[in-house]
Protein backbone atom coordinates (compact mmCIF):
# COMPACT_ATOMS: atom_id res chain seq x y z
CA UNK A 1 0.00 0.00 0.00
CA UNK A 2 1.30 3.36 -1.04
CA UNK A 3 -0.12 6.63 0.12
CA UNK A 4 0.47 10.00 -0.02
CA UNK A 5 -2.09 12.01 2.05
CA UNK A 6 -2.98 14.66 4.21
CA UNK A 7 -4.41 13.14 7.50
CA UNK A 8 -1.98 11.41 9.84
CA UNK A 9 -2.14 7.36 9.74
CA UNK A 10 -2.33 4.22 12.52
CA UNK A 11 0.58 3.00 13.90
CA UNK A 12 -1.99 -0.18 15.16
CA UNK A 13 -4.22 -0.32 11.96
CA UNK A 14 -0.99 -0.43 9.53
CA UNK A 15 0.80 -2.82 11.84
CA UNK A 16 -2.20 -5.03 11.58
CA UNK A 17 -2.61 -4.56 7.82
CA UNK A 18 1.16 -5.65 7.57
CA UNK A 19 0.43 -8.50 10.00
CA UNK A 20 -1.89 -10.45 7.10
CA UNK A 21 -0.50 -14.06 6.55
CA UNK A 22 1.07 -16.77 8.83
CA UNK A 23 3.96 -16.75 6.85
CA UNK A 24 5.30 -13.52 7.45
CA UNK A 25 8.06 -14.04 10.88
CA UNK A 26 9.40 -10.23 10.87
CA UNK A 27 7.87 -6.99 10.76
CA UNK A 28 9.83 -3.64 10.74
CA UNK A 29 8.07 -0.45 10.73
CA UNK A 30 10.20 2.95 10.53
CA UNK A 31 8.18 6.48 11.78
CA UNK A 32 9.41 9.62 10.71
CA UNK A 33 8.33 12.86 13.24
CA UNK A 34 8.59 16.13 13.25
CA UNK A 35 11.15 16.50 15.51
CA UNK A 36 11.77 20.05 18.07
CA UNK A 37 15.65 20.56 16.57
CA UNK A 38 16.66 20.64 12.90
CA UNK A 39 20.02 22.14 11.70
CA UNK A 40 20.63 23.39 15.46
CA UNK A 41 17.21 25.67 15.37
CA UNK A 42 14.05 24.93 17.66
CA UNK A 43 11.34 24.12 15.21
CA UNK A 44 7.74 24.55 15.88
CA UNK A 45 5.87 23.94 12.50
CA UNK A 46 6.79 22.27 9.03
CA UNK A 47 4.71 22.09 6.08
CA UNK A 48 5.56 19.74 3.67
CA UNK A 49 5.25 20.50 -0.48
CA UNK A 50 5.64 17.78 -3.02
CA UNK A 51 5.04 16.98 -6.76
CA UNK A 52 1.71 15.65 -7.40
CA UNK A 53 1.72 12.28 -8.86
CA UNK A 54 5.39 12.43 -9.48
CA UNK A 55 5.41 11.41 -5.79
CA UNK A 56 3.43 8.53 -5.90
CA UNK A 57 5.35 7.35 -9.44
CA UNK A 58 8.76 7.60 -7.71
CA UNK A 59 7.06 5.71 -4.30
CA UNK A 60 5.69 2.85 -6.18
CA UNK A 61 9.19 2.50 -8.58
CA UNK A 62 11.11 2.74 -4.83
CA UNK A 63 8.93 0.12 -3.38
CA UNK A 64 8.99 -1.94 -6.31
CA UNK A 65 13.33 -2.03 -6.67
CA UNK A 66 13.18 -3.45 -2.59
CA UNK A 67 10.97 -5.99 -3.79
CA UNK A 68 13.56 -6.37 -6.34
CA UNK A 69 16.34 -6.83 -3.98
CA UNK A 70 14.39 -8.74 -0.97
CA UNK A 71 11.85 -11.14 0.31
CA UNK A 72 8.44 -8.73 1.17
CA UNK A 73 5.63 -10.42 1.75
CA UNK A 74 3.80 -6.80 2.75
CA UNK A 75 4.75 -3.39 2.50
CA UNK A 76 2.91 0.03 3.13
CA UNK A 77 4.48 3.46 2.54
CA UNK A 78 3.01 6.58 3.76
CA UNK A 79 3.96 10.02 3.20
CA UNK A 80 1.71 12.80 4.64
CA UNK A 81 1.96 16.14 2.73
CA UNK A 82 0.71 19.92 4.23
CA UNK A 83 0.91 21.40 7.82
CA UNK A 84 2.26 19.86 10.86
CA UNK A 85 3.34 20.47 14.13
CA UNK A 86 6.09 19.74 16.51
CA UNK A 87 5.66 15.49 17.21
CA UNK A 88 3.45 14.76 14.86
CA UNK A 89 3.89 11.86 12.21
CA UNK A 90 5.47 12.41 9.00
CA UNK A 91 6.20 9.44 6.71
CA UNK A 92 5.89 5.61 7.84
CA UNK A 93 7.45 2.28 5.86
CA UNK A 94 6.44 -0.94 7.22
CA UNK A 95 7.97 -4.49 5.59
CA UNK A 96 6.40 -7.79 6.46
CA UNK A 97 8.66 -10.91 5.84
CA UNK A 98 9.41 -13.97 6.74
CA UNK A 99 13.04 -13.19 7.86
CA UNK A 100 13.93 -10.08 10.13
CA UNK A 101 16.85 -9.54 7.51
CA UNK A 102 14.83 -8.35 4.39
CA UNK A 103 12.54 -6.70 6.64
CA UNK A 104 15.03 -4.77 8.42
CA UNK A 105 17.40 -3.79 4.80
CA UNK A 106 14.30 -3.29 3.09
CA UNK A 107 12.74 -0.68 5.22
CA UNK A 108 15.85 1.37 5.54
CA UNK A 109 16.66 1.05 1.77
CA UNK A 110 13.16 2.70 1.21
CA UNK A 111 13.41 5.66 3.69
CA UNK A 112 17.27 6.21 2.38
CA UNK A 113 15.58 6.40 -0.85
CA UNK A 114 12.42 7.90 -0.39
CA UNK A 115 14.70 10.85 1.26
CA UNK A 116 17.09 11.48 -1.02
CA UNK A 117 14.77 10.83 -4.16
CA UNK A 118 11.10 11.57 -3.79
CA UNK A 119 9.98 14.92 -4.24
CA UNK A 120 9.25 16.02 -1.29
CA UNK A 121 10.30 19.55 0.35
CA UNK A 122 10.00 20.95 4.16
CA UNK A 123 9.39 24.23 5.14
CA UNK A 124 10.18 24.90 8.76
CA UNK A 125 8.46 27.62 11.33
CA UNK A 126 10.89 28.24 13.86
CA UNK A 127 9.88 29.26 17.25
CA UNK A 128 10.94 32.32 16.45
CA UNK A 129 8.04 32.70 14.04
CA UNK A 130 11.12 32.65 10.83
CA UNK A 131 9.97 30.46 7.98
CA UNK A 132 12.90 28.55 6.43
CA UNK A 133 12.94 25.70 3.47
CA UNK A 134 15.01 22.81 4.97
CA UNK A 135 18.53 22.54 3.61
CA UNK A 136 19.10 19.03 1.86
CA UNK A 137 21.22 16.61 4.23
CA UNK A 138 25.01 15.06 2.68
CA UNK A 139 24.39 12.46 5.56
CA UNK A 140 21.22 11.77 3.79
CA UNK A 141 23.09 11.19 0.07
CA UNK A 142 26.21 9.14 2.13
CA UNK A 143 23.02 6.86 3.19
CA UNK A 144 21.71 6.16 0.35
CA UNK A 145 25.32 5.47 -1.98
CA UNK A 146 25.43 2.17 0.40
CA UNK A 147 22.61 -0.07 -1.77
CA UNK A 148 24.67 0.79 -4.90
CA UNK A 149 21.42 1.73 -6.90
CA UNK A 150 21.48 2.04 -10.89
CA UNK A 151 18.30 3.78 -11.08
CA UNK A 152 16.66 6.50 -9.37
CA UNK A 153 13.21 7.57 -9.88
CA UNK B 1 3.51 23.04 -25.58
CA UNK B 2 5.84 22.15 -22.56
CA UNK B 3 4.60 22.36 -19.36
CA UNK B 4 6.98 23.97 -16.92
CA UNK B 5 6.79 23.25 -13.29
CA UNK B 6 8.64 24.78 -10.28
CA UNK B 7 8.54 23.74 -6.37
CA UNK B 8 9.02 24.52 -2.88
CA UNK B 9 11.69 27.69 -2.67
CA UNK B 10 12.57 27.42 -6.80
CA UNK B 11 9.11 28.30 -7.14
CA UNK B 12 8.86 31.14 -4.07
CA UNK B 13 11.56 33.00 -5.50
CA UNK B 14 10.83 32.64 -9.09
CA UNK B 15 7.09 33.55 -7.77
CA UNK B 16 5.79 31.08 -9.88
CA UNK B 17 4.40 27.45 -10.01
CA UNK B 18 3.78 26.54 -13.82
CA UNK B 19 4.72 27.96 -16.87
CA UNK B 20 2.98 26.70 -20.40
CA UNK B 21 6.28 27.18 -23.10
CA UNK B 22 5.52 26.89 -26.88
CA UNK B 23 7.72 24.09 -28.41
CA UNK B 24 8.49 25.02 -31.49
CA UNK B 25 11.83 26.14 -30.89
CA UNK B 26 12.88 24.69 -28.07
CA UNK B 27 13.93 21.24 -29.29
CA UNK B 28 15.53 19.60 -25.47
CA UNK B 29 15.92 20.52 -21.77
CA UNK B 30 19.21 22.59 -22.42
CA UNK B 31 16.71 24.93 -24.88
CA UNK B 32 14.32 24.87 -22.28
CA UNK B 33 16.62 26.00 -19.67
CA UNK B 34 18.53 28.72 -21.70
CA UNK B 35 14.80 30.13 -22.57
CA UNK B 36 13.58 29.90 -18.70
CA UNK B 37 17.22 32.21 -18.06
CA UNK B 38 15.75 34.89 -19.84
CA UNK B 39 11.91 34.61 -19.09
CA UNK B 40 12.17 37.37 -16.95
CA UNK B 41 14.36 39.61 -15.62
CA UNK B 42 15.17 38.12 -12.41
CA UNK B 43 15.32 34.91 -13.34
CA UNK B 44 18.80 34.16 -14.81
CA UNK B 45 19.76 35.09 -11.16
CA UNK B 46 17.28 32.59 -9.25
CA UNK B 47 18.42 29.94 -11.54
CA UNK B 48 21.81 30.33 -11.88
CA UNK B 49 22.55 30.53 -7.92
CA UNK B 50 22.57 26.68 -7.05
CA UNK B 51 22.07 23.37 -8.80
CA UNK B 52 18.15 22.79 -9.36
CA UNK B 53 16.99 19.19 -9.73
CA UNK B 54 15.43 18.21 -12.68
CA UNK B 55 12.54 15.61 -13.52
CA UNK B 56 11.23 15.07 -17.20
CA UNK B 57 7.77 13.82 -17.56
CA UNK B 58 8.33 12.92 -13.59
CA UNK B 59 11.36 10.78 -13.82
CA UNK B 60 14.62 12.82 -12.40
CA UNK B 61 17.17 12.82 -14.97
CA UNK B 62 20.33 14.92 -14.77
CA UNK B 63 20.88 14.44 -18.88
CA UNK B 64 19.81 16.72 -21.56
CA UNK B 65 16.66 15.26 -22.83
CA UNK B 66 14.91 15.81 -26.08
CA UNK B 67 11.38 17.27 -25.68
CA UNK B 68 8.57 16.66 -27.33
CA UNK B 69 5.35 18.48 -27.51
CA UNK B 70 2.78 17.56 -24.59
CA UNK B 71 6.08 16.96 -22.27
CA UNK B 72 5.98 17.99 -18.72
CA UNK B 73 9.51 19.37 -17.19
CA UNK B 74 10.06 20.31 -13.41
CA UNK B 75 12.61 21.84 -11.53
CA UNK B 76 12.93 21.80 -7.98
CA UNK B 77 15.84 22.13 -4.77
CA UNK B 78 17.31 18.86 -3.62
CA UNK B 79 14.50 16.70 -1.80
CA UNK B 80 14.32 17.20 1.84
CA UNK B 81 10.79 14.58 2.70
CA UNK B 82 10.76 11.36 4.51
CA UNK C 1 11.71 -0.97 29.21
CA UNK C 2 12.42 -4.08 29.07
CA UNK C 3 10.32 -7.39 30.18
CA UNK C 4 10.01 -11.28 29.53
CA UNK C 5 6.96 -11.70 29.83
CA UNK C 6 3.65 -14.48 29.30
CA UNK C 7 1.07 -12.12 27.99
CA UNK C 8 1.11 -10.44 24.71
CA UNK C 9 2.05 -7.03 24.08
CA UNK C 10 0.29 -4.41 22.05
CA UNK C 11 2.18 -2.34 19.15
CA UNK C 12 0.26 0.85 19.56
CA UNK C 13 0.49 0.94 23.36
CA UNK C 14 4.46 0.28 22.77
CA UNK C 15 4.56 2.73 20.14
CA UNK C 16 3.48 5.29 21.93
CA UNK C 17 5.45 4.67 25.08
CA UNK C 18 8.35 5.30 22.88
CA UNK C 19 6.72 8.35 21.32
CA UNK C 20 7.97 10.43 24.37
CA UNK C 21 9.74 13.24 23.62
CA UNK C 22 9.72 15.58 20.96
CA UNK C 23 13.56 15.11 20.46
CA UNK C 24 12.75 11.90 18.90
CA UNK C 25 12.60 12.12 15.00
CA UNK C 26 12.62 8.35 14.08
CA UNK C 27 10.94 5.28 15.71
CA UNK C 28 11.96 1.62 14.16
CA UNK C 29 10.03 -1.42 15.72
CA UNK C 30 10.15 -4.87 14.98
CA UNK C 31 8.13 -7.59 16.00
CA UNK C 32 9.11 -11.34 15.22
CA UNK C 33 6.21 -13.56 14.77
CA UNK C 34 5.67 -17.56 14.56
CA UNK C 35 5.64 -18.36 11.25
CA UNK C 36 3.60 -21.04 9.82
CA UNK C 37 7.27 -22.55 8.20
CA UNK C 38 10.10 -23.15 9.93
CA UNK C 39 13.20 -25.30 8.42
CA UNK C 40 10.91 -26.63 5.92
CA UNK C 41 8.44 -28.33 8.59
CA UNK C 42 4.68 -26.63 9.00
CA UNK C 43 4.43 -25.77 12.34
CA UNK C 44 1.15 -24.96 14.28
CA UNK C 45 2.62 -23.97 17.71
CA UNK C 46 5.40 -23.11 19.65
CA UNK C 47 6.82 -23.06 23.26
CA UNK C 48 9.64 -20.55 24.40
CA UNK C 49 11.45 -21.86 27.23
CA UNK C 50 14.11 -19.35 29.15
CA UNK C 51 16.86 -19.01 31.90
CA UNK C 52 14.86 -17.11 34.50
CA UNK C 53 17.03 -14.07 35.78
CA UNK C 54 19.99 -14.51 32.81
CA UNK C 55 17.32 -13.42 30.30
CA UNK C 56 16.99 -10.09 31.97
CA UNK C 57 20.39 -9.63 32.32
CA UNK C 58 21.39 -10.62 29.15
CA UNK C 59 18.81 -8.09 28.06
CA UNK C 60 19.87 -5.44 29.91
CA UNK C 61 23.28 -5.85 28.73
CA UNK C 62 22.57 -5.78 25.18
CA UNK C 63 20.32 -2.70 25.61
CA UNK C 64 23.59 -1.02 27.14
CA UNK C 65 26.19 -1.61 24.13
CA UNK C 66 23.71 -0.73 22.08
CA UNK C 67 22.78 3.05 24.38
CA UNK C 68 26.86 2.75 24.22
CA UNK C 69 26.93 2.63 20.20
CA UNK C 70 24.51 4.78 19.20
CA UNK C 71 21.84 7.97 20.13
CA UNK C 72 18.81 5.83 21.73
CA UNK C 73 16.43 7.93 23.17
CA UNK C 74 13.69 5.63 24.26
CA UNK C 75 14.16 1.77 23.65
CA UNK C 76 11.84 -1.23 24.26
CA UNK C 77 12.63 -5.23 24.34
CA UNK C 78 9.86 -7.06 24.92
CA UNK C 79 10.30 -11.57 24.71
CA UNK C 80 7.55 -13.87 25.77
CA UNK C 81 7.46 -16.98 27.09
CA UNK C 82 5.41 -20.41 27.47
CA UNK C 83 2.91 -21.61 24.89
CA UNK C 84 2.35 -19.29 21.25
CA UNK C 85 0.62 -20.62 18.38
CA UNK C 86 0.20 -19.26 14.85
CA UNK C 87 0.89 -15.64 13.86
CA UNK C 88 1.49 -14.60 17.86
CA UNK C 89 4.00 -11.95 18.77
CA UNK C 90 7.42 -13.61 20.11
CA UNK C 91 9.44 -10.64 20.68
CA UNK C 92 9.11 -6.83 20.15
CA UNK C 93 12.20 -4.49 19.85
CA UNK C 94 11.63 -0.14 19.19
CA UNK C 95 14.13 2.59 19.35
CA UNK C 96 13.27 5.68 19.37
CA UNK C 97 16.00 8.36 17.86
CA UNK C 98 16.29 11.83 16.99
CA UNK C 99 17.56 10.13 13.54
CA UNK C 100 16.52 7.26 11.68
CA UNK C 101 20.24 5.51 11.26
CA UNK C 102 20.60 5.19 14.96
CA UNK C 103 17.45 3.76 15.55
CA UNK C 104 17.83 1.55 12.31
CA UNK C 105 21.53 0.10 13.83
CA UNK C 106 20.45 -0.01 17.37
CA UNK C 107 16.94 -2.61 16.61
CA UNK C 108 18.62 -4.27 13.93
CA UNK C 109 22.10 -4.74 16.52
CA UNK C 110 19.59 -5.42 19.26
CA UNK C 111 17.46 -8.42 17.65
CA UNK C 112 20.57 -10.04 16.01
CA UNK C 113 22.43 -10.06 19.72
CA UNK C 114 19.36 -11.40 21.01
CA UNK C 115 18.69 -14.29 18.21
CA UNK C 116 22.59 -15.87 19.55
CA UNK C 117 22.99 -14.57 22.98
CA UNK C 118 20.44 -14.48 25.28
CA UNK C 119 18.81 -17.55 26.47
CA UNK C 120 15.60 -18.50 24.94
CA UNK C 121 14.58 -21.57 23.36
CA UNK C 122 11.79 -22.50 21.30
CA UNK C 123 10.36 -26.10 21.24
CA UNK C 124 7.81 -26.36 18.16
CA UNK C 125 5.26 -28.20 17.65
CA UNK C 126 4.68 -29.28 14.17
CA UNK C 127 1.07 -30.21 12.43
CA UNK C 128 1.97 -33.94 12.69
CA UNK C 129 1.91 -33.31 16.06
CA UNK C 130 5.44 -34.19 16.23
CA UNK C 131 7.54 -31.66 19.09
CA UNK C 132 11.02 -30.63 17.98
CA UNK C 133 13.37 -28.56 19.94
CA UNK C 134 14.42 -25.69 16.94
CA UNK C 135 18.08 -25.80 15.96
CA UNK C 136 20.13 -22.41 15.90
CA UNK C 137 20.61 -21.16 12.85
CA UNK C 138 24.25 -20.54 11.26
CA UNK C 139 22.40 -17.11 9.35
CA UNK C 140 21.85 -15.77 12.94
CA UNK C 141 25.83 -15.93 13.90
CA UNK C 142 27.04 -14.71 10.98
CA UNK C 143 24.32 -11.46 11.09
CA UNK C 144 26.02 -11.20 15.06
CA UNK C 145 29.62 -11.07 13.21
CA UNK C 146 29.00 -7.90 11.51
CA UNK C 147 28.49 -6.17 14.75
CA UNK C 148 32.02 -6.55 15.93
CA UNK C 149 31.19 -7.49 19.32
CA UNK C 150 33.55 -7.48 21.91
CA UNK C 151 31.66 -8.64 24.88
CA UNK C 152 28.67 -10.95 24.85
CA UNK C 153 25.86 -12.42 27.40
CA UNK D 1 27.74 -26.27 47.46
CA UNK D 2 27.48 -25.40 43.32
CA UNK D 3 23.90 -24.99 41.65
CA UNK D 4 23.75 -26.73 38.20
CA UNK D 5 20.90 -25.98 36.08
CA UNK D 6 20.49 -27.36 32.80
CA UNK D 7 17.44 -26.07 30.08
CA UNK D 8 15.61 -27.24 26.68
CA UNK D 9 16.73 -30.22 25.02
CA UNK D 10 19.73 -30.88 27.67
CA UNK D 11 17.34 -30.81 30.04
CA UNK D 12 15.01 -33.40 28.70
CA UNK D 13 18.04 -35.52 27.21
CA UNK D 14 19.49 -35.74 30.91
CA UNK D 15 15.97 -36.00 32.62
CA UNK D 16 17.70 -32.79 35.13
CA UNK D 17 16.76 -29.44 35.85
CA UNK D 18 18.77 -28.39 38.42
CA UNK D 19 21.43 -30.35 41.16
CA UNK D 20 23.15 -29.34 44.02
CA UNK D 21 26.98 -30.45 43.89
CA UNK D 22 29.48 -30.62 47.10
CA UNK D 23 31.87 -27.73 45.78
CA UNK D 24 34.87 -29.49 48.12
CA UNK D 25 36.46 -31.29 45.04
CA UNK D 26 35.11 -29.19 42.55
CA UNK D 27 37.99 -26.42 41.81
CA UNK D 28 36.56 -25.13 38.11
CA UNK D 29 34.14 -25.57 35.65
CA UNK D 30 36.17 -28.26 33.64
CA UNK D 31 36.51 -30.67 37.21
CA UNK D 32 32.43 -30.01 37.34
CA UNK D 33 32.21 -31.02 33.45
CA UNK D 34 34.32 -34.13 34.69
CA UNK D 35 32.45 -34.78 37.36
CA UNK D 36 28.74 -34.56 35.43
CA UNK D 37 29.87 -37.23 32.83
CA UNK D 38 30.10 -39.94 35.83
CA UNK D 39 27.08 -38.70 37.58
CA UNK D 40 24.25 -41.00 35.94
CA UNK D 41 25.36 -44.01 33.41
CA UNK D 42 23.86 -41.99 30.77
CA UNK D 43 25.18 -38.48 30.70
CA UNK D 44 28.39 -38.77 29.29
CA UNK D 45 26.92 -39.82 25.81
CA UNK D 46 24.31 -36.85 25.93
CA UNK D 47 26.69 -34.15 27.70
CA UNK D 48 29.18 -35.36 24.61
CA UNK D 49 26.96 -36.14 22.19
CA UNK D 50 27.30 -32.05 20.86
CA UNK D 51 28.66 -29.02 22.14
CA UNK D 52 26.68 -27.07 24.83
CA UNK D 53 26.41 -23.56 25.88
CA UNK D 54 27.75 -22.67 29.46
CA UNK D 55 27.02 -19.51 31.68
CA UNK D 56 28.92 -18.91 35.00
CA UNK D 57 26.71 -17.05 37.60
CA UNK D 58 24.54 -16.07 34.14
CA UNK D 59 27.52 -14.82 32.18
CA UNK D 60 28.34 -17.04 29.39
CA UNK D 61 31.75 -18.14 28.74
CA UNK D 62 33.79 -20.78 26.71
CA UNK D 63 36.79 -20.90 29.47
CA UNK D 64 37.36 -22.49 32.57
CA UNK D 65 36.12 -20.60 35.12
CA UNK D 66 37.26 -21.12 38.65
CA UNK D 67 34.18 -21.90 41.20
CA UNK D 68 33.66 -20.86 44.54
CA UNK D 69 30.64 -22.26 46.88
CA UNK D 70 27.11 -20.86 46.06
CA UNK D 71 28.21 -20.17 42.40
CA UNK D 72 25.63 -20.99 39.62
CA UNK D 73 26.58 -23.10 36.35
CA UNK D 74 24.53 -23.70 33.62
CA UNK D 75 24.22 -25.83 30.60
CA UNK D 76 22.07 -25.25 27.50
CA UNK D 77 22.07 -25.90 23.66
CA UNK D 78 22.90 -22.98 21.12
CA UNK D 79 19.91 -19.96 21.77
CA UNK D 80 16.56 -19.82 19.63
CA UNK D 81 14.82 -16.81 20.62
CA UNK D 82 13.74 -14.30 18.83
Amino acid sequence: MISVQKQDFNQQVEYNRLKSKTSIGAIVTFTGLVRDINQDQRVSDLTLEHYPGMTEKCLIDIVRQAKARWNIIESTVIHRIGALTLSEQIVFVGIASQHRGDAFAACEFIMDYLKTQAPFWKKETMESGETKWVDAREADQQALSKWNLENKC
Amino acid sequence: MIKVLFFAKLSEQLGTRELLIESNNIKDTEQLFQHLLKYQADWSGVLNSQIWLKAVNQSMTTKNVVLNDGDEVAYFPPVTGG
